[in-house]
């Protein structure tokens, strides 16, 4: 989120697309009513489904699934060509104004520099056009067609309400309706915010669905504002912890990343990270890359990094693939190329695509650990639980551990929220029976691992031995010290240059401005510098104290970066330092600096005048309605079918899904033909549950016993189906039998003149816990994944669905 | 735990003594659901569920996101989901929190034989003093709004008691302190009343030309009320009574007619008695068997050969 | 059983082991009845061990009476079949309250009130325990509509008190009729009480009386 | 360290008489009549405070557990409700935080470490140090045996492809920390969590 959960009170419009947050967040939904009540916003839902969002919502509109970017290049094109952009905002502070190459062209679907064997891009020309002084050339007039907003324009011309309608399989109206109250927003005093979650995320176009919407709020001035912004609600409590820490297979803590086999030395590495300004006086903070890199590097490995040994760079692993995610990681396992997987508080067997793989990839391991508080089916997989689980134990050779840990309530610690809060919190209980903390059991094998290298040697074992751990226990770190660690401190003497306050050795960092790149600080994630500090723990703050009631609290808990609660705030104020909105301001100039109830986003002394961007982290300044090189598919977002698609792809017929999207042999021969599986299936989450884990508890079991499908009258209709009864679900990979619930939420919608049925799977069941048994909508879903993250794409695909009777064991 | 010494009731079920009531001007309080808010996301029957350690059977799913499919025992509260097409077209997915409504005029407290086993506070709440009730299901019957439902287990009455537990002690009901959009609101029933003026004014601006409070005067008002957008056609939101009432049949039956009844017996008894002491008992006297005798030995005359 | 010379049966064994069965059951029911009808009578079901205890044997306590009635009506069905006397008797019936019987015409084995007894209860018990399964909670709550509950235990309650008075009327008037009591525990009559109360049955009965 | 500044709650409990809670509508009576009808079950209970372990809203949350830390006394939870000074959610829950106490103690809440060996159809409970001995040699003998050093180009790449973690985007960051650490150290690069999805 670049906003609180607090700030949509802010709101003029509020927009949920892309996810349900009703259903999904309840408890931040509550700031969506409150806007409502309070500040008279209406809501706008845009959903396949008429949700339980929808049914609070002032306006709602059906759309297929999958074809968000149609719906929001048409919402582009409608503000475009009714001159419903907010023009100082978009002219001062977005890169409208660039000028891109001229190699850079869009044809019949595909941008410049497209490779047909590799199904890759050549990215050279998505670039702008650089003057001999360095910086990116400029026309302020938007007199020249090579300026961003004069491509964007021509690229979305094609999204006309009557195309959009054709996609989409929105009624023209309702579109239109939606367009208007959109467009209302670019006011300068009046704000829209976009709620989004998995409903953009997993799609094969995924971040593209997110970018298209970020355009749209660039466009009307929404980023940076009070009730704005672009605000990913996630998922799990601490998702947002576990990315910013770099527990993903590219990242180290705070987005750096892990290095590559072509950055053969930490030179070659820093080089490409720290960016330049493009533009004249620009901040760029990635300039202080270096800064944070070597505090990273002395966390981890303290003495072992030193500048000899290139702050013990090699001590890092490297990729030679851009990212070994999970779905990679079973097609690995299915090829024989995987001996161990660890699964710590997450169940694959539900939780990703094409189940039927899944338990082939488990089965071919040698051996599998699961550490979680609940029995998972992924702890199970090898035993037979009927038709939804039909394995055959005998014939599996893996070993299973099922590690028991202790849950939320029997530890201390923190969780980052989705608006990026560090909440501190306290263990109530010992855990039931012996069940162990995660830190005491991965410090038992870290332990155990060191003892047996340090005893019979074996491959690299420097980074193992060299890697830091000064705990007091350390076969179970307390929480207290690894937060101070992340937050980092000082490892020598520092006298600050223009304070001159000198901070002796191992005073704790009040912020990543104290980082050095010369091993004098270590931080084990820079932008939590300032978590922890010598003031104490800051996580752990409780004053609930709101100044004008704007939902800014920022003296409650703490928040990354620096303590700032809405990202790019600089942008909530013009190009002179006034707020857009007077009535709502996060920071103004006041002469001498930046002043508000927030954090400035940006040089507190920098004057207005200084035409430094307020979008500091990037190398313009600027926010980008053209996106560089920063993206697989291209600088724009263009509308690719899914990898499923009941229909072609009327814009380009010849490219029909993302054409740089990732694809293994197997899976692709995995997909199915409209012709045997007519309907488009979309799978989410009910408000009851939280994904495989409250089917374990008795209340929640309780409120949604049982698995179905969500399908529309006209269909049940058509297929003889009954209200509550049992049908059979199938795609290229597999079949569910459930319940189904016939219901008037869903609609056959009209595309490309053809009725197209949306079928819904709920995600919640499977076979442990106290819920009834279920097949698990991953069962169904296509192992195939956004072509920049490789979210897998649960949003969109093609089933079929047949009346049956009820399963027999 | 006598609840005799309380001087807090100002109904108490079956009993023909006034309640003590020497307090009787507490504040009434009122929970106030506003329907146009709910999304049925069913934390406050969760919240109710954990509170009250309320643990219903595990059901099937029934072809709605109704579950359990019915209030019973251990379900005092229920969202009750009702999908409707209106005037215009469009849908609607109207939503609403479903259980005991409090009635200033309890149907069940009326119908219930037993003392004491339904109470209702000078706050307004209306209880079940599950020590006290007998289990013949009367208060099923008194009920207008069709809640209260009796265990299978230990044959008792049960429905939601508006958490009166936490009210005692100066805290909202779970179900008002859980519910996350704030559909659910607690407080004095005059300033839930005035909530409600201001969410209506809101409705009408949203188009929704007929919201209105529902308070029925029917049952004298209720301390549970909905803000509803169909204020007009209360029985949309899955069966709320346009026009709930006592049933005229147990107005009947609990009304007029039960003294009227003992009152006859009684009469008849001691008609009865007054009959004895004036007419006296109608006696077998000896001329009566003399009849006897001399009737008897004439047919065996006559019947001789 | 043991009775003095000359004396007429009036119930059989089995018929007064019918009756009593009834009787009991009737007051059992009456009482647990009535302990739910009106607050003011409550106190009552502390003879079934507290309110759960009444309310729960009550319906059962239903069912058994209509068995034992089934016992009575094939006992006695017959001889409460209305005839041409009792239109002659009931006309004096002002004569009748005042025990002046020297205006009240013979009548046979049954007069009319006795009949109105039989035929009321006859009546009244099958509808009782038709509208008690309705109302009962435990195993037809869910059979019915709340209506339909409604208009049962209306019902029932009307029943009862019907009943209630049919009762009292009875008892009295077995206490009032001297003799009557004995003929219901012992069995038997004098000839001068069924000559005086029943003078057409008791001639019946002579008429038919076999030769010693 | 467990917080227990709402005390409020508490003192209703204790001290009701004391107090003006009139504008609930009961006076001094309440306590009798609570006693009534069912004990008020927080009285003495010890509050801690915590955050909901579902999804990234992240509400605050009390934690009310029987017992008050006494050497003799093991705490139980009893019940769990919103924390109402927390600003996002002022004490609010949703369907799935209102039912936090039965994820707690979940019949299917793990108890002890159990094992599985190749073929088998049951789990077996085993010892801590059995469990981590054992992985500590799978994962040990895997790396020997997988671990690539330097790529083909002879660059050092120092990663370990065999084995792979899912880490748990419901454990605190402190937790991910020290499992980011511990999967680096051994080069491990398959390696993500649900983020991903």
């Amino acid at each position: 989120m670049t906003n609180t959960w607090q700030d949509i009170k802010n709101a003029n419009v509020v927009i949920v697309m892309g996810g349900n947050a009703a259903e999904a967040h309840p408890c931040g939904f509550k700031w969506v009513i409150e806007a409502k009540i309070e500040n008279g916003a209406k809501l706008v839902v845009v959903d396949p489904r008429f949700t339980r969002t929808a049914s609070v919502a002032d306006y709602y509109a059906p759309i297929r699934p999958g074809t968000d970017i149609a719906f929001l290049s048409g919402v582009m094109h409608y503000l475009l060509t009714n001159d419903k952009i907010q023009h100082s905002y978009v002219k001062n502070y977005t890169n409208a104004s660039l000028l891109v190459k001229d190699e850079f062209t869009f044809t019949d679907g595909l941008f410049s520099g497209f490779n047909d064997q590799t199904h890759s891009y050549d990215k050279g020309s998505w670039d702008y056009e650089i003057g001999d002084d360095g910086f990116a050339k400029a026309d302020d007039t938007w007199q020249n067609p090579r300026c961003v907003i004069n491509l964007l324009k021509q690229h979305v011309s094609r999204y006309t309400p009557e195309m959009v309608s054709r996609i989409c399989g929105t009624p023209q109206d309702k579109f239109l309706h939606i367009c208007e109250l959109i467009a209302g927003t670019s006011a300068p005093d009046r704000a829209m915010t976009s709620l989004f979650a998995l409903g953009w995320t997993q799609h094969t176009v995924g971040a593209q669905n997110i970018r298209a919407m970020a355009m749209v709020q660039l466009l009307l001035g929404n980023i940076g504002v009070a009730g704005g912004g672009m605000n990913a609600l996630r998922g799990h409590s601490n998702i947002q912890g576990l990315t910013d820490i770099g527990l993903l297979s590219n990242q180290m803590p705070g987005y750096l990343n892990l290095p590559t086999d072509k950055e053969t030395s930490f030179d070659e590495y820093m080089k490409t990270r720290q960016f330049k300004p493009l533009r004249p006086g620009q901040t760029s903070y990635y300039q202080n890359t270096k800064k944070m890199t070597v505090s990273l590097m002395k966390a981890l490995f303290g003495d072992a990094a030193t500048v000899d040994n290139h702050w013990g760079y090699d001590l890092l692993p490297k990729l030679d693939i851009p990212l070994y995610d999970i779905i990679k990681a079973f097609e690995m396992m299915n090829n024989g190329q995987m001996t161990g997987y660890i699964c710590q508080g997450f169940n694959p067997l539900q939780a990703f695509p094409d189940r039927g793989k899944i338990r082939a990839g488990l089965s071919k391991l040698k051996f599998l650990v699961t550490m979680d508080p609940l029995d998972t089916e992924t702890s199970r997989f090898w035993q037979d639980f009927g038709p939804q689980n039909p394995a055959r134990s005998r014939e599996i050779q893996t070993e299973v551990f099922q590690l028991p840990t202790t849950c939320f309530a029997e530890e201390n610690g923190s969780l980052v929220n989705s608006a990026r809060w560090l909440q501190w919190h306290w263990k109530a209980a010992d855990a039931p029976g012996i069940a162990k903390s995660d830190l005491w059991i991965m410090s038992g094998l870290f332990q155990r691992l060191r003892a047996l290298y340090q005893k019979e040697g074996g491959a690299f074992p420097d980074a193992l031995m060299g890697m830091t751990w000064k705990y007091t226990d350390p076969w179970e770190p307390d929480p207290e010290e690894l937060a101070k660690e992340m937050n980092g401190k000082f490892l020598a003497d520092v006298t600050d240059p223009v304070t001159q306050v000198t901070s002796k050795a191992g005073t704790l960092l009040d912020g990543f401005g104290q980082l050095h790149d010369d091993g004098s600080t270590a931080s084990g994630c820079w932008i939590f510098a300032g978590c922890f500090t010598e003031k104490g723990n800051q996580m752990a703050r409780r004053d609930a104290t709101d100044p004008r009631e704007q939902g800014i609290a920022p003296n409650w808990a703490w928040a990354w970066p620096a303590n700032r609660r809405i990202l790019y705030n600089r942008a909530s104020a013009d190009p002179e330092g006034k707020a857009w909105n007077p009535k709502k301001p996060v920071v103004e100039w006041n002469g001498s600096k930046w002043v508000g109830i927030d954090v400035p986003d940006y040089v507190v002394t920098q004057k207005p005048s200084a035409n430094d961007g307020p979008f500091i982290m990037t190398v313009e300044g600027q926010g980008r309605l053209f996106a560089r090189n920063l993206m697989a598919e291209g600088p724009f977002p263009e509308h690719y079918e899914p990898m499923e698609s009941p229909v072609v792809n009327v814009l380009h017929p010849k490219v029909g899904p993302n054409p740089v999207a990732r694809v293994f042999d197997h899976d692709r021969s995995n997909f199915g033909k409209p012709g045997d599986f007519p309907y488009v299936a979309t799978t989410y989450r009910l408000t009851e549950h939280f994904h495989y884990w409250t089917k374990h508890a008795l209340i929640n079991a309780i409120l949604q016993p049982e698995e179905f499908i969500e399908i529309g009258e006209a269909l049940a209709k058509e297929k003889g189906i009954d209200q509550g009864g049992w049908v059979k679900v199938s795609s290229k990979r597999g079949e569910v039998v459930c319940k189904a619930y016939v219901t008037k939420r869903i609609k056959p919608l009209m595309v490309d003149g053809k009725a197209t049925h949306v079928i819904g799977c709920p995600i919640h069941w499977g076979f442990t816990g106290q819920a009834r048994k279920g097949y698990g909508a991953n069962t169904l879903t296509p192992s195939v994944g956004d072509a920049n993250t490789q979210t897998p794409e649960f949003k969109a695909f093609l089933v079929n669905v047949e009346k049956t009777s009820a399963p027999v064991g | 735990m006598s609840d005799m010494q309380s001087q807090d009731y100002v109904r108490r079920s079956a009993s023909t003594m006034t309640p003590p009531s020497a307090r009787n001007v507490e504040d009434q309080v009122a929970k106030l659901i506003d329907v146009s808010r709910c999304i049925g996301c069913k934390a406050c029957q969760a919240a109710c569920m954990e509170w009250n350690n309320l643990r219903p059977e595990i059901g099937h799913f029934e072809g709605s996101y109704e579950n359990p499919n019915d209030l019973g025992p251990s379900v005092w509260t229920l969202m009750k989901f009702n999908e409707y097409e209106n005037e215009q077209g469009n849908l609607e997915w109207l939503i609403r929190k479903d259980g005991c409504m409090h009635c200033e005029d309890p149907g069940c407290l009326k119908a219930c034989p037993a003392p004491g086993a339904i109470v209702q506070y000078a706050n307004g709440i209306v209880d079940f003093i599950s020590d006290k009730c007998i289990g013949c299901g009367y208060c099923v019957k008194g009920c207008p709004f069709n809640i209260p439902r009796i265990s299978k287990t230990d044959h008792k009455s049960y429905k939601c008691t508006l958490c009166s537990d936490r009210v005692t002690v100066g805290l909202e009901p779970a179900c008002v302190k859980a519910c996350p959009t704030g559909a659910i609101m607690f407080g004095a029933k005059t300033d839930m009343q005035h909530q409600a003026a201001e969410r209506i004014v809101d409705l009408k601006a949203r188009g929704f030309a007929h919201a209105g409070l529902y308070d029925p005067p029917e049952v004298q008002g209720t301390h549970v009320m909905y803000v509803l957008h169909h204020a007009d056609k209360p029985s949309l939101y899955s069966g709320l009574p346009d026009k709930p009432h006592i049933s005229t049949l147990v107005q009947a039956w609990k009304g007029l007619y039960k003294p009227l009844a003992v009152a006859a017996v009684a009469l008849a008894a001691i008609g009865a008695f007054f009959h004895w002491i004036t007419i006296g008992p109608n006696e077998t006297t000896e001329e009566d068997e003399a009849e006897a005798r001399r009737e008897m030995r004439e047919t065996e005359e006559e019947q001789a050969p | 059983m043991t009775r003095p010379a000359n004396t007429i049966t009036r119930y059989t064994t089995v018929n007064r082991i019918n009756h009593w069965i009834n009787a009991g059951l009737f007051i059992l029911l009456l009482v647990s009845g009535l302990s739910m009808f009106h607050p003011i009578l409550f106190w009552l079901s502390g003879l079934f061990g507290g309110g759960q205890w009444a309310r729960a044997a009550h319906p059962w306590l239903g069912i058994c009476l209509m068995v034992s009635w089934v016992g009575m009506i094939i006992q006695f069905w017959r001889e409460n079949l209305p005839n041409r006397d009792d239109v002659a008797w009931s006309k004096a019936i002002t004569h009748v309250v005042r025990n002046d019987d020297g205006h009240v015409p013979p009548i046979g084995r049954n007069n009319p009130g006795q009949k109105l007894v039989f035929w009321s209860m006859t009546f009244l018990i099958p509808v009782l325990l038709f509208s008690g399964l309705l109302a009962w909670e435990v195993y037809f709550g869910k059979a019915t509509s709340i209506e339909v509950q409604r208009v049962a235990i209306l019902v029932h309650s009307l029943c009862a008190f019907a009943a209630v008075l049919v009762f009292v009327v009875h008892v009295y008037a077995a206490i009032w009729i001297s003799g009557s009591v004995r003929s219901m525990t012992q069995g038997y009559v004098t000839p001068g009480w069924a000559w005086h109360h029943h003078r057409k049955w008791f001639r019946e009965l002579i008429a038919h009386r076999k030769q010693p | 360290m467990a917080l227990t500044r709402r005390e409020f709650i508490k003192l209703t409990g204790m001290g009701l008489a004391a107090s003006s809670l009139g504008v609930m509508g009961f006076g001094a009576s309440g306590v009798a009549q609570a006693a009534a009808v069912r004990p008020f079950k927080l009285t003495h209970a010890t509050e801690t405070r915590n955050t909901c372990t579902y999804c990234s809203v992240a509400c605050g949350i009390l934690i009310y557990s029987m017992g008050d830390k006494a050497k003799n006394a093991r705490s139980n939870i009893i019940h769990i409700e919103g924390d109402p000074d927390h600003p996002v959610n002022r004490g609010t829950l949703c369907p799935k935080g209102s039912a936090l106490l039965d994820i707690v103690h979940a019949p299917t809440r793990l108890k002890a470490p159990r094992y599985r060996e190749p073929g088998g159809t049951e789990f077996r409970e085993v010892t801590w140090d059995f469990a981590l001995d054992r992985i500590a040699r799978l994962m040990k003998d895997d790396r020997d045996k997988h671990f690539i050093a330097t790529n083909a180009a002879g660059t050092t790449v120092n990663r370990w492809t065999s084995t792979g973690m899912l880490a748990a985007s419901a454990s605190s960051s402190e937790t991910a920390y020290l499992t980011w650490k511990v999967a680096r150290s051994l080069g491990m690069v398959v390696f993500d969590n649900q983020a991903r999805v």
